[in-house]
C-alpha cells in the first residue's frame, strides 16, 4: 500500500534543508514558496530518505485570488507519495518556475496548464499552447472564462 | 535462444490457413440480426404518459440538457398535466441517467437502434412520438422486470460454439 | 520494308529523345527522355537481330542506370523544378561542337565493311560460345568481373560513414 | 566522406492511418531517418475538464466514458474511486468484485486493441488485428449485457455499480475464460516468432528505465522497460490485495517488449477474473448514496492502474453539487513525453511502429 | 485453321486480343481471390453482395472508380502525372507475350524469353516513380524512392535465381523451359531458386511483405496517393496484372507450366497460376512489412549470396549428372538439403534487425 506522507512531517524536513522555503505544512500537502520550488523538488528527488523519482501529475487550480499549482510525487523505492503545492498571486501574468529539469514528465502537463489556465512556467524550453491553437484568446479553465 | 530460420513465418502461415476450416465470425447484418442486450440503451427514450407526474427529475438529471418538460394546470378539468415533453435525441448521449433518476418508473430506454434521420429537426421527439407503444419496444435498462420479458442476448462466445457443434 | 520503317521511327524518336535530354526544362523530364532514348536504342538493336543485347540494354540501362539517375534527382530537392542554367553554358557548347565535328569527321572518313553473313539464329548460344568457350574470351571476362568487384568495394568504402 | 541529403519536413497526420486518431507529428527527415519531431495535439480537444465543472458528480461519469473510449470501464472506475475518496463512501463487497471483473475485462479489451493495432502498424495486413478484435467483440458483448452499451458503458456509480450482473453473465464469462487462453496461444503462434515481426520490433524504440521513470511513464510501457510498478500491487485500491497475480516486466524496453508485456498482462488479467468469479459474494451492489452528491470541501486524488497506465483524477470540491476543479491525469498524454527521444534516429517505418507500441487514444490525450 | 495461324498477322491479332482480354479477365479473378481468400483467412467472408458469391464485386469497383472525378494536384507535373499510369501499364501487358498457355501457344517464342520478361518488367517501375515524383506529394515521393531502391536491389537476385533453371533447361525460351519439365517440375530441383525467386518477385511487384512503396500504415498509399478515378484504376490494374504475370512466370519456370496429367494444358497453366497467386495472398495475410533497410539487407546479404551459391551448386550437379534418367531422386534430396542448410546458416547471420542493430538511444 502506498503511504501518503503527511505534509506535516515532510514540511519541516524541507524547511530544514532549505530554510524559508515552506509556507504551510498541512496534513495533506506541503505549501512551498514558488522561488524555492525547483530547489525543493530537487531535494525531494535526490534525498535518499525521500527519493521521489516519479511525478504523478502537475496541475493548477484557479482560486480567483491566486493560482495554485499542485504536484503529486511518488517514490518507487520507498512506495510513498506526497503532494506539494505552490501559489501565484499574480492574475494577469502568473509565473511559476518549471520543474521540467527535475522530472521530465512535467513537460506536456505544464504546457497543458499554461494552455488552459495561463500559468507560465519559467524555464520550460517549449512553453507554448498544447491543445488550443496559437492565437486563441484567453485560457478556458480559468473561472472567469465564459 | 530460439532458432529463427523462417520457422516463425511458417508457423504463422499455418495459423492463417487453418482459419479456412473455421466458421467466420460474421453476421450478415440486414438479413441476420443478433439479439441485443436486454439492457440496451437504444437510440430513443420511451415515456409513459400515465405514470409521469411532471416532476422534471429527468430533466434535472440530464446533464446534456436534452429533455424539455413543461407542466401546466388544465383549467377545464382542473388537473396538473404535462404540456410538453420533448427530447432532442441529437443531444442525447444515451447514458441512461434520466431513466435511473425517474422516481415513478415513467421513463425507459428504447430497445431499437436504427434511428438514422435525414434532418436535425426530426431528431426532436415530442410527447406523441415518445409514447409507449407496440412498435417501440422498451429496453430493460434499470427495469429488471421488463428485462425478463425480452429475448436473451445473442453472445458471440456462445454463437461460435453452436456453429462449431453443427459442423 | 517493315524493318526500314521501324528503323526510321526508332531512330527519329531516339534523336528527339536525346535532344529532349538536353533541351527539356526540368531535370526529371530530361531523365525520362533519357529512358525513352535507351528504349529506342534497344529497339534498334532488335532490328539488327541482336535480341540479347536489346534485352540487356533495357535491363541494365532502363532498369538500373536511369533508375539511379532518377533516384539522385529525387534526392536533390532544389533542382526539382526547372533546369538551372550555369556559367559553363558557353564552354560546354564549344566542347559539344568540337566533339560533334570529330564524330562527323570520323564517321564520314571511315570505310564501313558490311558483313554478308546472315545473323546467327540464336544469339545467346553464339555469345556464350564466344565468351566462355576454351578459345573465347574467358580471361577478359573474369578480369572485368574482378575489376567491377574492386569498384564495388571501393564505392562502399568511400560512401561509408566513419 | 559522408553523403548528406537536405532535411525534408514530413507531416504525419493529423489524418493518417497510423496515428490512432487525430494526432500530428511534424517530422524532419534526413532521407528516411528522423532527425527531429514535434508532436502536435489538440485536434480532439473537447474541454472535458471545463465541462465537468458544470455537471453533477454522477453526470460526469458519461464524460469519462468518452475520454479514452477504448477503456471506458476503467475510466469510470478511476473517477468513481476519486469521488469515493473525496466523499468517503463505502462500497459493498459484491460491487468491489464486479468492479475488479470489469476492470480486468477492460484491460484485456484494451490490450487486444493495442496489440492488434501495433502489429497492424508493423504492416501486417489486418489479420492479427481482426483476430484480436474477434475476441474483443466477445468482451464487448459481455459489457453490453451488463451495461447496455458496447463502448460507452457508464456503469460505475459512486458507491458501487449501477445495476447488478444479469443472471446469464457469469456463465458466459466462464465460457470466455475457458476459451481465451487458446486464442492468446493462437496470437502467439501467429506473430510472436515471426522473423519479420521480430526484425521490425526488437531493439526498436528503446526506452531506458531511468528515462521512463523520469518522464512519468506508467503502465505496460514502463513495465516493458523494467519498471516493476503496478498500482494494483503498489497501492492496491479496491480489493486487489486479495488476488494473486504477477507483474510481467520486459528487459530491454523495446517495442517487442511492450507487445509481449501486454500479452502477458492479458493472461494475468484472466487469472484475476477467474479468482474473482470464484469468490464473488451475493449482496447489494450499491451503497446508500444520495442521488445528488455534496462531497465535503476538500481535494482528493484517486488513481488506478488503467490499461494504458496510471489513470488518475484530481478533484477539488467546494461543497457544491459539481466539482470545483476536475483534473485528469491522462496516461496516454504522459506516456508520449519521451516520444521525441524514442523516435529520433529511427526511420519513418520504425517511428510508426514505436508510436503504435506506446498505445494511446487521442480522446484521452486531448480530452 | 492451322494455315490461318501460320499467317503471322493473324497470329499477332489473335494473341494480342486474347492476351489483353486474358489479362483483364484474370485480374478480376485475382481481385476476387484476393479479397475472398483473405477474408476467409481473417475469419470473415469478404465481399459477397454483388452478384452471385460476390463475383461481380470487381466489376462494381471498376465502374465506381471509372465514374470518379479525375483529380490532378495543383503543383503536379501534369504531363508526367498523366503519362505515369500508361507507362506503368503497357510493359505489364507486354510480359504476357512470352507466357506459354499451351505448347507453343504464345504470342512470340523469343529465344531470350526469360530475359525479356525482366527487361520489360523493369520499365514498369519507371511509371511508378514517374507517378511518385509528379504528384508533388511527400508521401508519394518517399514511396517512389523506396520503389527505386527495391527495384535496383531485387532485379539482381530475381535474375540470378532463374539461372539455375536456365542451366537445367539449357534455354532461355519459356516454351523450351516448360518442355524441359516434362518429367519433373523445376521446383523440386531448384527449391532454393524457387524461394529466392518467389520472394524477389514479391518485392519486384511490391506485394506484401515487401509492399513498402504503398505501405498503408506509413505512407498512406505511397506513389498513388494523389491518383483518383481512371488513372488510379490503371495503377490498380498494374498491381494485379504484375502479380498475374509473375505468377504465370513462376508457374512456367518452376511448376511445369502447362505440363500435367489428365487436365487440358491451358487449364493446368491457369490452375498453377491462380494457385501461386493464392500463396501470395496467403503470405500477404500473414506477414508484417519489412523495413526499407531490411529489404535491402535481405536482397544483398541473403538472396544474392544464396542465389550465387545456388548457381554454382546447380552447375556442378549438371556436370556430374548430365542427363538424369527418370526421377532424379539424388538430385532432389541433395538440392533440398543444400537449400535447408544454406537458409539455416544464413538466417543465423540475419538475427536481430537483420544485420543492423541500433542499440544506442539518441
Amino acid at each position: 500500500m502506498t503511504v501518503a506522507l503527511a505534509g506535516k512531517d515532510i514540511g519541516p524536513q524541507i524547511e530544514k534543508a532549505l530554510p524559508g522555503s515552506v509556507l504551510e505544512s498541512a496534513p495533506g500537502y506541503v505549501m512551498l514558496k514558488p522561488e524555492f520550488l525547483v530547489q525543493a523538488a530537487t531535494f525531494l528527488k535526490n534525498d535518499p530518505a525521500m527519493a521521489f523519482d516519479y511525478l504523478n501529475f502537475v496541475t493548477a487550480v484557479d482560486y480567483y485570488d491566486y493560482f495554485e499549482a499542485v504536484y503529486q510525487v511518488t517514490s518507487m523505492t520507498h512506495n510513498h507519495t506526497l503532494m506539494f503545492k505552490t501559489r501565484c498571486y499574480n492574475r494577469v501574468d502568473p509565473v511559476i518556475p518549471s520543474i521540467i529539469n527535475v522530472w521530465q514528465g512535467a513537460d506536456f502537463q505544464e504546457r497543458e496548464v499554461y494552455d488552459l489556465l495561463g500559468v507560465y512556467f519559467e524555464g520550460h524550453p517549449n512553453m507554448k499552447r498544447i491543445f488550443l491553437w496559437e492565437g486563441f484568446e484567453g485560457h478556458p479553465l480559468r473561472k472567469d472564462y465564459l | 535462444m530460439k532458432l529463427h530460420f523462417g520457422n516463425g513465418l511458417l508457423k504463422g502461415m499455418l495459423v492463417t490457413i487453418k482459419q479456412n476450416l473455421r466458421h467466420p465470425t460474421v453476421t450478415q447484418y440486414p438479413e441476420q440480426r443478433l439479439n441485443t442486450s436486454r439492457r440496451i440503451r437504444g437510440q430513443e427514450l420511451v415515456w409513459n404518459k400515465t405514470r409521469c407526474t411532471g416532476c422534471a427529475t429527468c430533466a434535472k438529471a440530464c446533464h446534456q440538457g436534452a429533455i424539455q418538460i413543461v407542466t401546466a394546470t388544465n383549467t377545464e378539468n382542473n388537473k396538473y398535466e404535462v404540456e410538453t415533453y420533448r427530447v432532442d435525441t441529437g443531444y442525447c448521449i444515451q447514458c441512461g441517467i434520466c431513466v435511473e433518476a425517474c422516481p415513478y418508473d415513467a421513463l425507459f430506454m428504447g430497445a431499437r437502434y436504427e434511428k438514422a434521420k435525414y434532418r436535425r429537426a426530426e431528431l426532436v421527439e415530442n410527447k406523441e412520438q415518445m409514447a409507449d407503444s407496440l412498435d417501440r419496444p422498451v429496453s430493460g435498462y434499470f427495469h429488471p422486470e421488463r428485462a425478463e420479458k425480452l429475448p436473451v442476448q445473442t453472445l458471440l462466445v456462445e454463437k461460435i460454439n453452436e456453429d462449431r457443434s453443427k459442423e | 520494308m517493315g524493318l526500314a520503317i521501324s528503323f526510321w521511327i526508332l531512330a527519329a524518336v531516339a534523336v528527339i529523345a536525346a535532344l529532349g535530354v538536353v533541351l527539356l526544362n526540368g531535370v526529371f523530364r530530361s531523365a525520362l527522355a533519357l529512358v525513352a532514348c535507351f528504349l529506342m536504342v534497344a529497339g534498334l538493336y532488335i532490328t539488327l537481330s541482336a535480341d540479347f543485347l536489346a534485352a540487356v540494354q533495357v535491363l541494365v540501362y532502363v532498369g538500373a542506370i536511369s533508375v539511379l539517375i532518377i533516384l539522385a534527382i529525387m534526392m536533390t530537392r532544389n533542382v526539382q523544378h526547372g533546369n538551372p542554367g550555369n556559367r559553363f553554358a558557353l564552354p560546354s557548347l564549344i566542347i559539344a561542337i568540337l566533339l560533334l565535328g570529330i564524330f562527323v569527321y570520323a564517321v564520314t572518313g571511315t570505310q564501313w565493311n558490311i558483313s554478308k553473313i546472315a545473323p546467327p539464329d540464336t544469339t545467346v548460344a553464339t555469345l556464350a560460345d564466344k565468351l566462355f568457350a576454351s578459345n573465347g574470351f574467358v580471361l577478359p571476362v573474369e578480369i572485368a568481373a574482378l575489376m567491377l568487384l574492386a569498384a564495388v568495394i571501393g564505392a562502399i568504402v568511400l560512401a561509408r560513414d566513419k | 566522406m559522408a553523403l548528406h541529403t537536405e532535411p525534408f519536413i514530413l507531416n504525419i497526420g493529423p489524418v493518417h492511418p497510423s496515428t490512432h486518431g487525430v494526432f500530428r507529428i511534424r517530422a524532419t527527415l534526413d532521407g528516411e531517418v528522423i532527425v527531429d519531431i514535434e508532436p502536435v495535439f489538440g485536434y480532439l480537444h473537447r474541454g472535458v475538464e471545463k465541462l465537468a465543472e458544470q455537471r453533477t458528480y454522477t453526470g460526469i461519469i458519461p464524460l469519462t466514458d468518452r475520454m479514452d473510449y477504448i477503456t471506458s470501464m476503467s475510466n469510470n472506475l478511476a473517477y468513481v474511486l476519486a469521488v469515493e475518496k473525496l466523499a468517503k463512501v463505502k462500497v459493498p463487497e459484491r460491487a468491489e468484485y464486479i468492479r475488479v471483473i470489469m476492470a480486468e475485462m477492460q484491460r484485456i479489451c484494451n490490450h487486444l486493441v493495442a496489440a492488434g493495432a501495433f502489429i497492424n502498424d508493423c504492416g501486417a495486413f489486418f489479420t492479427p488485428f481482426l483476430y484480436m478484435f474477434r475476441e474483443r467483440e466477445k468482451l464487448m458483448d459481455l459489457f453490453e449485457m451488463v451495461s447496455g452499451q458496447r463502448l460507452t458503458y457508464n456503469y460505475m456509480r459512486v458507491g458501487g455499480v449501477s445495476q447488478d450482473l444479469p443472471a446469464e453473465f457469469l456463465p458466459a464469462l466462464r465460457k470466455f475464460l475457458k476459451e481465451m487462453p487458446a486464442h492468446i496461444a493462437e496470437y502467439e503462434r501467429l506473430i510472436n516468432d515471426n522473423e519479420i515481426f521480430l526484425a521490425r520490433s526488437r531493439m526498436i524504440g528503446i526506452l531506458p528505465k531511468e528515462l521512463a521513470i523520469n518522464c512519468g511513464i506508467s503502465g505496460p510501457v514502463a513495465r516493458a522497460s523494467g519498471v516493476k510498478w503496478d498500482l494494483r500491487k503498489a497501492d492496491p485500491y479496491g480489493i486487489y490485495d486479495r488476488f494473486e497475480f504477477d507483474i510481467p516486466t520486459g528487459t530491454v524496453g523495446d517495442a517487442n517488449d511492450r507487445y509481449t508485456v501486454r500479452i502477458a498482462e492479458m493472461k494475468q488479467s484472466l487469472r484475476i477474473i477467474e479468482q474473482a468469479v470464484e469468490k464473488i459474494p451475493a449482496g447489494p451492489v450499491i451503497s446508500d448514496v444520495p442521488k445528488v452528491l455534496h462531497p465535503p470541501v476538500g481535494e482528493a486524488y484517486g488513481h488506478l492502474e488503467g490499461p494504458k497506465g496510471e489513470l488518475g483524477f484530481y478533484l477539488v470540491s467546494d461543497g457544491g453539487i459539481a466539482p470545483y476543479r476536475f483534473h485528469v491525469r491522462p496516461p496516454s498524454l504522459i506516456n508520449l513525453t519521451a516520444l521525441r527521444q524514442m523516435l529520433i534516429g529511427w526511420k519513418i517505418q520504425d517511428a510508426i511502429t514505436i508510436f503504435g507500441s506506446i498505445d494511446i487514444t487521442m480522446g484521452e490525450v486531448d480530452r | 485453321m492451322t494455315e490461318l495461324f501460320a499467317n503471322p498477322w493473324f497470329h499477332w491479332a489473335f494473341y494480342t486480343v486474347l492476351l489483353i482480354s486474358f489479362a483483364l479477365g484474370a485480374v478480376m479473378g485475382l481481385i476476387y481471390i484476393e479479397r475472398r481468400g483473405m477474408g476467409r483467412m481473417q475469419s470473415r467472408l469478404g465481399p459477397n453482395r454483388t452478384g452471385p458469391f460476390g463475383l461481380l464485386q470487381a466489376v462494381a469497383d471498376a465502374v465506381k472508380v471509372l465514374l470518379k472525378e479525375d483529380i490532378v494536384p495543383a503543383n503536379a507535373d501534369k504531363v508526367v502525372h498523366w503519362l505515369a499510369p500508361i507507362v506503368a501499364f503497357v510493359p505489364v501487358l507486354l510480359i504476357f507475350a512470352v507466357v506459354p498457355f499451351m505448347n507453343g501457344a504464345m504470342l512470340a517464342d523469343l529465344n531470350i524469353g526469360i530475359l525479356y520478361v525482366f527487361a520489360i518488367g523493369s520499365i514498369s517501375s519507371v511509371g511508378i516513380f514517374m507517378a511518385g515524383w509528379s504528384s508533388s506529394n511527400k508521401y508519394s515521393l518517399l514511396g517512389a524512392m523506396r520503389d527505386v531502391a527495391s527495384i535496383v536491389s531485387y532485379e539482381i537476385p530475381l535474375v540470378l535465381a532463374i539461372i539455375g533453371v536456365v542451366i537445367l533447361a539449357g534455354s532461355l525460351s519459356t516454351n523450351e523451359i516448360v518442355k524441359a519439365q516434362a518429367n519433373i517440375p523445376f521446383i523440386l530441383l531448384q527449391p532454393l531458386g524457387f524461394i529466392i525467386f518467389f520472394a524477389a518477385a514479391c518485392a519486384e511487384i511490391n506485394r506484401s511483405p515487401f509492399d513498402l512503396l504503398e505501405a498503408d500504415s506509413e505512407l498512406v498509399a505511397g506513389f498513388h496517393t494523389e491518383y483518383s478515378g481512371m488513372k488510379f484504376a490503371m495503377f490498380y490494374l498494374v498491381e494485379y496484372a504484375e502479380a498475374l504475370a509473375m505468377c504465370a512466370i513462376i508457374s512456367t519456370i518452376f511448376l511445369g507450366g502447362w505440363q500435367g496429367p489428365v487436365l487440358p494444358p491451358w487449364l493446368w497453366f491457369l490452375v498453377k497460376t491462380f494457385g501461386m497467386f493464392y500463396v501470395m495472398v496467403w503470405t500477404r495475410t500473414t506477414f508484417p512489412r519489412v523495413r526499407i533497410d531490411q529489404l535491402m539487407a535481405l536482397a544483398w546479404k541473403f538472396m544474392l549470396p544464396l542465389a550465387l551459391i545456388n548457381i554454382v551448386v546447380t552447375a556442378i550437379e549438371v556436370v556430374i549428372w548430365p542427363t538424369p534418367a527418370g526421377l532424379p531422386w539424388v538430385l532432389i534430396i541433395v538440392n533440398f538439403a543444400v537449400a535447408g542448410i544454406l537458409i539455416v546458416t544464413w538466417s543465423r547471420l540475419m538475427k536481430y534487425g537483420w544485420g543492423r542493430v541500433e542499440t544506442t538511444l539518441r
